[in-house]
């Protein structure tokens, strides 16, 4: 595991999460061992597709699975104090002042009874014995702060009476009116336009500089997580299959899976005659995840593993070759190569002979890459067909 | 009498009773006593008694618009007199023989009964303590004139005898006190000498005087309280018992002692209970209920609801409660005379002895519930007799016969008849299947034809298409002239838009129709009788109907109740004029 | 009317797209929602100008695509295409016809050749019906299969579409929404169409599903010929499948052009914004933010939209003549057109407007009596092979 | 505001009038002659014309349906005839506006036969209401709270059970046993608040009330709890945990507040339609209400008592719907501010 040095500066350190539900037809492993750290001031990125686990840990997180039947284990060390560990009240307590979290649909995630106003001041009293004078100047200050025009008049204002962008600053300002270490950002702006998109991740930004909280970003979009995050966690069924700085893991990922979603997605200014790779298939099942790595069943590259370890053995969470910061949950012995050779210049060409050119060649590595390898064209033909027959399986 | 459009026969049963069926009983099983003669018994003044009206609500307590027998006989027994009245008697002589009343005699005439003459009591009062005076029972014969008005009482009687002549519109000249048209004309037809009161007719009324003391037509009315229609249910007591506040439809209302009847001038009423409360709206097995359970106020409890037949069961329990009578209503089936088939008598013929009254019955409820009749006559009217030729043909029908009489009827065979009948209810429509099932054991094919709400109404259109019908009726007095002219003289009833009573579309002819005219002259009750019974018998073999049973009504009543009585002279309804209750 | 000009030079093969028949035109397309006031006789107080006074074509084959933020009216105009509504003015002419104003009955044979696919597979299919019965059904309204070979053809298009044939008799909720949108392309292919309206065809899945849906569609668009109108907010994908793309904003074509132009060479300050909102995976490796254009605020109104350019509110270089007059929309290069005052690409806009001499106004927007009447310029759709010629501020042609 | 309920009012009235016209229409469609049912047994044709003249229902539908709307504004004479109101003024009588008619069944005006008639209903509805409401939200909030166990299936399965019964069937369950066989209260019998005061006027409602109560009960159950269930997995109720409320906060002021909202109006429109009577208990019991009344007025071909009876019903329901439609303004910011 990750036991690294960084263990005593870590703000918040999950180890070993496991977050299950049992239902009536078996064990939903919605996340399922999951190990990560942040420190005060930084920001890391859970990407991952629904059903991968993400939002459920960092709900987790948060204890909002107390009262259910979900049963969570592990540790959740923030500020080294195990919030797992925690009574109920003693959670509840925390809730908001030293964690909050803020949600994808800023419309549905506020009461459409409350205004704004008395939602925010609400969020304050709970943690703060102050009056409601004091709180309510508390909230128009956090309004002013994210950048709501005339603050004083609009915290009376209903949410609905907010644009989107708007709101989603109303619900940030609610998540920092206690000024918590750790903000939670559950697709902070999936539900927004690109240019409202913009505005919310500046602000979270400028905040975070400000009061130098620790944030856990939580999207699907790789372009936020490039630009937002210190660190990458990808999940993939319940488990981190990469994680490692952001630099690293995206310039140079190395599990199949973060390929899969790094070409699946056109770029504004890729080629336009580039094809898009999907990813094969679809998520898998939590009740009954697949045998050996998860991923193997969507993988095009299982076959590069001799001995259809894929299939039988999973892989751990391991220090891939870019060093020990940057972690994978792959059987490849050369992913860097496979990515190089036959990923990258299928949907970015140029950044491959970029990379192609910055890199002295492994001849060691490309020669165990090359007969499993073949040429590009090869590969990318033999990826179409899996596509449509995987998804038939899987139904 | 007077529940001529009773519902079909075993409607009683209807389906709030099936959930009550299976419920547990009470715990009363008093000893011994079959049914119940408590005649003996004596009751002592006091208390009060409760008379169940259920659904059925009172139309109206203006004596000149009554005309439901369980009002009629109630009011009459308790708050309303006349000039003469039936004494509380179960024989069916003395039952059904009038005594005087408010009258000092029973009615004098010296002409056969054109003109008749009463003479009115001079001690009688009415409950504000006005005497009773001959101008009272002279007002209250007027209002039946009143048409416009005075809706829904027996008034045709009247147009029919008295002697006022009838205008264009078919109603008579004289319009009723209030228009006052041709005042005049009624002045000379009802006079008043006195406090003696002189009826004057166009032809001879033998059985007046039984109409008076059967209905309320000819009851006392009191001009300087009447306000037409707003006065229906106004009762203006000259009884024993008169209203406290005020009638209230659907609940219903209480009555007190009246201080101004005096016991020395009634014959009639006992007047035991010092308070009657009538209770409406009730459903029947909410009052079964509570009688079978002999609970609460239902120990004090009279009513005219009938035992549902799903109670049957438990009659056992009740037996000194339980009382079994004989309905004055016969029902029966009409063939339709204007119908390709039975046009033809011979088709008639199979169809009478293709009827099975004993399948009817038994799909009906059983014995409980119904006995064979032979006469559309009840066999409480004076005067009945069997009818030989109903008598003659087996409960169960003669299919052998049936099948004989068939092939001589001209019809096209198979023959095809249309039965229509008033159903719509598992019972109803289960009998009407038993006599399909018979009749078609004879040869016919039936269709069968259930009509719902509206079954009178149809079955007396002119062109109503069915081939046999079916009806019940009972007698308005003691009388068979209230009983075979409504209903077979066409004289009377077919008109153009409608056949009146006459729902088969039966011609007698003349020969019919002066046996009917003769029987009506016959001042001799006993000798008008014999020829209503001759009148019957040509009815019978033109198989102008087929008889096919008499209701027999099953009831209960409370612990409590003295002197319980279902007396011919209420037309086997309870007797409230005996009643009374112990503590 | 187009007549791409018979260069010398080898056209690039994005504009060479840009050069079949067009299938469908429309032409200055406006649709106003009715606003009731909540007076007594709610009389009509206003109008939500959704889409007004949109000019474009779609070729035979080939896409366009509609892009903007929401309430720009994009979904608007794909549904008035289809017509399921009415448009408030305006021509639509498709395959030769105008069908702007046809009845419900003269388009029923229409429906055949102009289908959609929207949104959310989850709730575009009717749960209660197998999915053999959704996509047959067309073929039994529309009554071109006889009836014992809608089963047939319904396993084919299921096949096209890469599912079983054999699931035909399942219902949609036992697929997943990748499949799901399948069946609702399926539902969209079966009467062979010559136009596909995309309402935001990918959004609702999941990344790696979204690439599967793209692939998909240019398959089908390459092997039937259809031609597209595709709405969609995000960008990338926009111009991964269309070769022609419009920017809407507040129901208005802000500018348009072929892919190469206007994301390599926006003019339009809005398109520029937009263009740079979009969080790039590449800044990975550079770290930190990008570098963009910020608009401010929020916007406006579409019942009471600024005056003038729409846009100028939230503009970072509006000046006086931007409230005062409406920019055309200007062709600007072989195939590009821009509606701004002042059009040029990021930090190259020109410090006075280009318009006033076309629409005869002064540099303010003022009415300049001595600039005399304005130049009657192109303004339907399509391009024509003169254009304005921003270095020179005149007009002319390549 | 106002001026939507200005138009919701006008709407209102003229649905009134399409009502009664529908109505009238109805009846006089109906193959059944009333003066059938009122001219008595032996009665001429003749005389059914005579009746049916009296009555008037000789006139055609539509004058007679303006005669009604006259008399609603500036009210009727019964019988309208001018001669008898010269030779007999005592036989007419007056229904003064708003009269909905002169029932000659009943021989009383329709407005005065609502007046004696509503407060039972009215009464009756509100015990019912009560009981309903608090029994119905109360257990479909634990349910709610309590899902999955085995209070949730209980309660959930006790519901279903009661919502399968007939009323007429509760109805007379509880009577049989409840009122005659163990004797706990009295064989119910209406009582005013002026004759047995609160308690005897309460006690004499128990037993219809509970009747009527079971029904809407268990569907109120069942539906309060799906609407709570619903909420509670609503954005904002994680929003106020996140928060760090307590749960009874979460619950009661974010969770309920908005699940209740629905069934507030629900239960609006319910007890509107209640207070038109309860026609099977009211049967059952025996009380006179409005429910009974309709029953034998539809028994007995009244027509003006049923007219009137629709007409207030309608109103009845018209009145709650613009009544619940402000309320769920009042309640909802998102109705009231858009």
């Amino acid at each position: 595991m990750s036991d690294t040095s960084t263990k005593h500066d870590a703000f918040l350190r999950v180890e070993d999460l496991r977050v299950h539900f049992p239902t009536a037809d078996g064990v939903v492993k919605a996340t399922d061992g999951l190990s990560f750290e942040l420190a005060r001031g930084k920001t890391l990125g859970i990407v991952g597709e629904s059903g991968s686990g993400k939002s459920v840990s960092s709900s987790a997180i948060l204890g909002l699975h107390r009262g259910t039947r979900a049963q969570v284990s592990g540790q959740i060390l923030l500020e080294d104090v195990d919030l797992l560990q925690l009574s109920d009240e003693e959670m509840r307590r925390r809730r908001g002042l030293d964690v909050a979290m803020i949600f994808q649909d800023p419309l549905s995630a506020m009461h459409p009874y409350y205004t704004v106003g008395n939602q925010l001041v609400e969020a304050y009293r709970v943690h703060n014995n102050v009056s409601k004078k004091a709180a309510r100047t508390r909230a128009i200050e956090m309004l002013e702060r994210v950048g709501i025009p005339q603050p004083d008049r609009r915290v009376d204002d209903y949410p609905h009476q907010f644009s989107g962008g708007m709101r989603q600053r109303a619900m940030i300002a609610m998540g920092l009116i206690n000024n918590p270490g750790l903000l939670i950002a559950d697709e902070p702006t999936t539900a927004l336009d690109v240019t409202v998109q913009a505005q919310i991740l500046d602000l979270l930004q400028d905040l975070q500089r400000e009061f130098n909280s620790a944030i856990i970003i939580i999207t699907h979009d790789l372009g936020v997580v490039a630009e937002m995050a210190d660190q990458v966690l990808v999940m993939y069924a319940g488990k981190a299959v990469e994680y490692g700085p952001t630099k690293e893991l995206l310039v140079r990922p190395e599990m199949p899976y973060t390929w899969g979603l790094l070409s699946s997605v056109p770029d504004v200014t890729a080629d336009t005659d580039s094809k898009l790779i999907p990813i094969p298939g679809n998520p898998p099942s939590l009740l009954n995840p697949p045998s050996g790595c998860a991923f193997h069943p969507r993988c095009p590259h299982k076959d590069k593993v001799p001995g259809r370890l894929c299939w039988t053995v999973q892989p751990e969470l391991v220090p891939g070759r870019q060093g020990m910061g940057h972690l994978k949950r792959c059987h490849l012995p050369d992913p860097d190569q496979v990515y190089a050779l036959e990923v990258l210049p299928e949907f970015d060409p140029e950044l491959a002979s970029e990379l192609a050119q910055a890199r002295i060649p492994d001849p060691a590595a490309d020669a165990a890459a090359g007969p499993a390898a073949g040429p590009a064209a090869g590969t990318a033909a033999g990826t179409a067909t899996p596509d449509t027959a995987d998804e038939r399986d899987a139904q | 009498m007077a529940i001529s459009k009773k519902p079909f026969a075993a409607l009683a049963a209807s389906a709030l009773a099936l959930s009550v069926a299976a419920c547990g009983g009470s715990d009363d099983n008093g000893g011994g006593g079959g049914n119940s003669d408590n005649k003996s018994a004596a009751g002592s003044k006091g208390g009060t008694a409760i008379f169940f009206n259920g659904v059925r609500n009172t139309e109206h307590w203006d004596p000149q618009r009554m005309y439901i027998g369980r009002d009629l006989n109630n009011s009459g027994r308790l708050f309303y007199r006349s000039l003469v009245a039936y004494p509380a008697s179960n024989d069916a002589k003395e039952g059904t023989t009038p005594v005087a009343d408010l009258a000092t005699d029973t009615g004098k005439t010296d002409d056969g009964g054109k003109t008749w003459q009463f003479t009115v009591r001079d001690d009688v009062k009415w409950q504000d303590g006005k005497p009773i005076t001959c101008e009272d029972f002279k007002y209250g014969a007027s209002r039946n004139f009143a048409t416009d008005v005075i809706i829904g009482g027996p008034a045709n009687y009247l147009f029919t005898y008295l002697d006022i002549p009838q205008g264009k519109d078919g109603l008579p000249v004289y319009d009723g006190p209030y228009k006052k048209d041709n005042q005049d004309l009624f002045d000379k037809a009802v006079t008043c000498d006195g406090q003696t009161i002189t009826y004057h007719m166009k032809k001879v009324w033998p059985d007046f005087p039984q109409s008076i003391a059967s209905l309320r037509y000819l009851d006392p009315y009191r001009q300087d309280l009447d306000k037409g229609d707003a006065s229906n249910f106004q009762i203006i007591s000259n009884g024993p018992y008169k209203l406290d506040g005020n009638w209230t439809e659907g609940t219903g209302g209480t009555f007190v002692r009246n201080e101004n009847w005096d016991e020395s001038t009634d014959p009639i009423r006992k007047a035991l209970p010092d308070k009657w409360e009538f209770r409406e709206g009730d459903q029947d097995e909410a009052i079964y209920d509570q009688l079978l359970a002999d609970s609460g106020d239902a120990q004090f409890g009279v009513t005219e609801r009938r035992l549902p037949p799903t109670d049957y069961g438990r009659i056992d329990e009740v037996k000194d409660r339980y009382t079994q009578v004989e309905s004055p209503f016969v029902d029966y089936l009409l063939p339709n005379f204007n119908s390709p088939v039975f046009k033809d008598k011979a088709c008639r013929e199979a169809l009478a002895m293709a009827t099975s009254r004993a399948s009817w019955i038994q799909a009906g409820g059983g014995d409980r519930a119904f006995k064979p009749a032979y006469s559309v006559i009840n066999p409480s009217v004076p005067g009945y007799t069997e009818n030989p030729k109903f008598k003659s043909i087996p409960d169960e029908g003669d299919p052998a016969g049936a099948k004989a009489k068939l092939a001589e009827c001209s019809a096209p065979k198979p023959v095809k008849i249309k039965f229509t009948y008033s159903g719509g209810t598992p019972t109803s429509d289960k009998q009407a299947s038993a006599l399909k099932d018979a009749w078609d054991k004879a040869g016919f094919v039936t269709e069968l034809d259930p009509l719902q709400d509206t079954y009178y109404s149809v079955i007396q259109k002119p062109d109503a298409d069915f081939d046999v019908t079916w009806a019940g009726w009972g007698a308005d007095w003691p009388s068979v002239g209230t009983v075979i002219p409504p209903l077979f003289d066409s004289r009377i009833n077919i008109t153009k838009s409608s056949n009146g009573n006459d729902y088969g579309n039966y011609k007698g002819g003349p020969e019919v129709d002066s046996a009917i005219d003769a029987a009506y002259a016959e001042a001799d009750l006993d000798k008008a009788a014999q020829d209503w019974a001759g009148v019957d018998a040509k009815l019978s073999d033109d198989v102008a109907y087929i008889p096919l049973e008499i209701t027999i009504f099953n009831f209960l009543h409370g612990s409590k109740i003295t002197g319980y009585s279902n007396n011919v002279s209420t037309n086997g309804y309870a007797d409230l004029a005996v009643i009374g209750v112990s503590k | 009317m187009t007549t791409e000009p018979v260069d010398e030079l080898k056209p690039h093969p994005e504009t060479s797209s840009l050069t079949g028949t067009p299938i469908l035109e429309v032409e200055d397309l406006k649709m106003y929602f009715p606003v009731k006031s909540s007076g007594f006789l709610r009389r009509t107080i206003g109008h939500v100008q959704a889409v007004d006074g949109v000019s474009f074509q779609v070729r035979s084959g080939s896409s366009l695509g509609l892009v903007g933020e929401s309430g720009c009216g994009k979904s608007t105009t794909g549904r008035l295409i289809t017509r399921l509504y009415e448009p408030t003015a305006g021509r639509i002419e498709f395959d030769g016809r105008d069908i702007a104003n046809l009845s419900e009955r003269e388009l029923h044979p229409l429906r055949r050749d102009i289908q959609m696919i929207f949104q959310d597979p989850y709730t575009s299919l009717n749960p209660r019906h197998t999915v053999g019965a959704i996509v047959g059904a067309p073929l039994a309204i529309h009554k071109v299969v006889p009836k014992d070979k809608i089963l047939a053809r319904v396993q084919e298009l299921l096949e096209i579409v890469g599912l079983n044939p054999e699931h035909y008799n399942r219902y949609p909720h036992e697929f997943s929404g990748g499949q799901r949108q399948r069946i609702g392309i399926a539902r969209a292919l079966t009467l062979q169409p010559k136009l596909l309206v995309a309402d935001e065809p990918v959004s609702a899945l999941d990344v790696s599903i979204q690439a599967q849906v793209v692939n998909l569609l240019q398959d089908l668009q390459r092997e039937f010929n259809i031609a597209f109108l595709f709405v969609a907010h995000d960008l990338a994908i926009v111009r991964h499948f269309c070769p022609e793309i419009a920017v809407m904003y507040l129901g208005k074509i802000v500018e348009i052009g072929d892919r190469e132009t206007l994301y390599a060479r926006p003019n339009h300050p809005y398109t520029q914004a937009l263009l740079s909102a979009v969080p790039d995976v590449k800044q990975a490796k550079v770290g930190g933010r990008r570098e963009r254009i910020r608009l401010e605020g929020d916007l406006p109104s579409p019942i009471n939209p600024p005056s003038g350019c729409r846009f100028r509110t939230r503009c970072p270089i509006a000046q006086d003549i931007c409230a005062r007059v409406e920019p055309p929309l200007l062709q600007v290069g072989p195939t590009h057109k821009v509606a701004c005052h002042f059009p040029g690409e990021v930090g190259k806009h020109p410090e006075k407007p280009i318009t006033p001499r076309l629409l005869g106004v002064d540099d303010s927007g003022m009415p300049d009596l001595a600039a005399g009447p304005a130049t009657d310029l192109p303004t339907g759709p399509g391009y024509s092979d003169t254009w304005f010629d921003l270095e020179h501020n005149t007009m002319g042609r390549a | 505001m106002f001026a939507y309920l200005v138009r919701r009012i006008i709407g209102g009235i003229v649905l009134l009038i399409v009502m009664s016209l529908v109505t009238f229409a109805l009846f006089f469609a109906s193959p059944v002659n009333p003066a059938d049912f009122s001219c008595g047994k032996n009665c001429s044709p003749a005389q059914k014309k005579q009746t049916a003249a009296a009555l008037g229902f000789d006139d055609n539908f539509f004058n007679q349906w303006a005669d009604f709307g006259k008399g609603v504004f500036v009210g009727r004479d019964f019988p309208d005839d001018p001669k008898l109101r010269e030779t007999a003024p005592e036989t007419i009588a007056h229904c003064p506006a708003p009269c909905l008619g002169y029932s000659r069944e009943r021989t009383a005006n329709v407005t005065s036969l609502i007046k004696e008639t509503l407060p039972v209903s009215v009464s009756l509805a509100i015990l019912a209401f009560i009981i309903w409401i608090v029994g119905g939200v109360l257990f479909g909030v634990i349910a709610a709270l309590r899902r999955g166990t085995i209070i949730d299936r209980g309660l959930v399965g006790i519901s279903l059970v009661l919502y399968a019964f007939p009323t007429f069937f509760v109805g007379l369950l509880l009577y049989k046993f409840v009122a005659i066989k163990w004797g706990w209260v009295d064989i119910p019998r209406y009582e005013t608040i002026a004759d047995g005061g609160i308690t005897g006027w309460a006690s004499s409602l128990i037993l219809p009330a509970i009747t009527l109560a079971v029904f809407f009960m268990a569907a109120y159950v069942r539906m309060t709890r799906a609407y709570v269930i619903e909420s509670l997995s609503e954005d904002y109720v994680r929003t106020a945990r996140a928060k760090g409320l307590p749960a009874r906060a979460v619950t009661f002021k974010h969770a309920l507040r908005a699940a209740l909202t629905p069934i507030v109006t629900m239960a609006g429109l319910d007890f509107a339609g209640l207070l038109g009577g309860a026609i099977i208990t009211e049967s059952v019991f025996n009380y006179p209400g409005l429910g009974k009344l309709a029953v034998q007025a539809n028994r007995d071909y009244d027509l003006p008592t049923l007219v009137g009876l629709v007409l207030l019903l309608a109103a009845f329901v018209i009145i709650a719907n613009i009544i619940v439609d402000v309320l769920y303004a009042v309640i909802d910011p998102r109705v009231r501010l858009s």
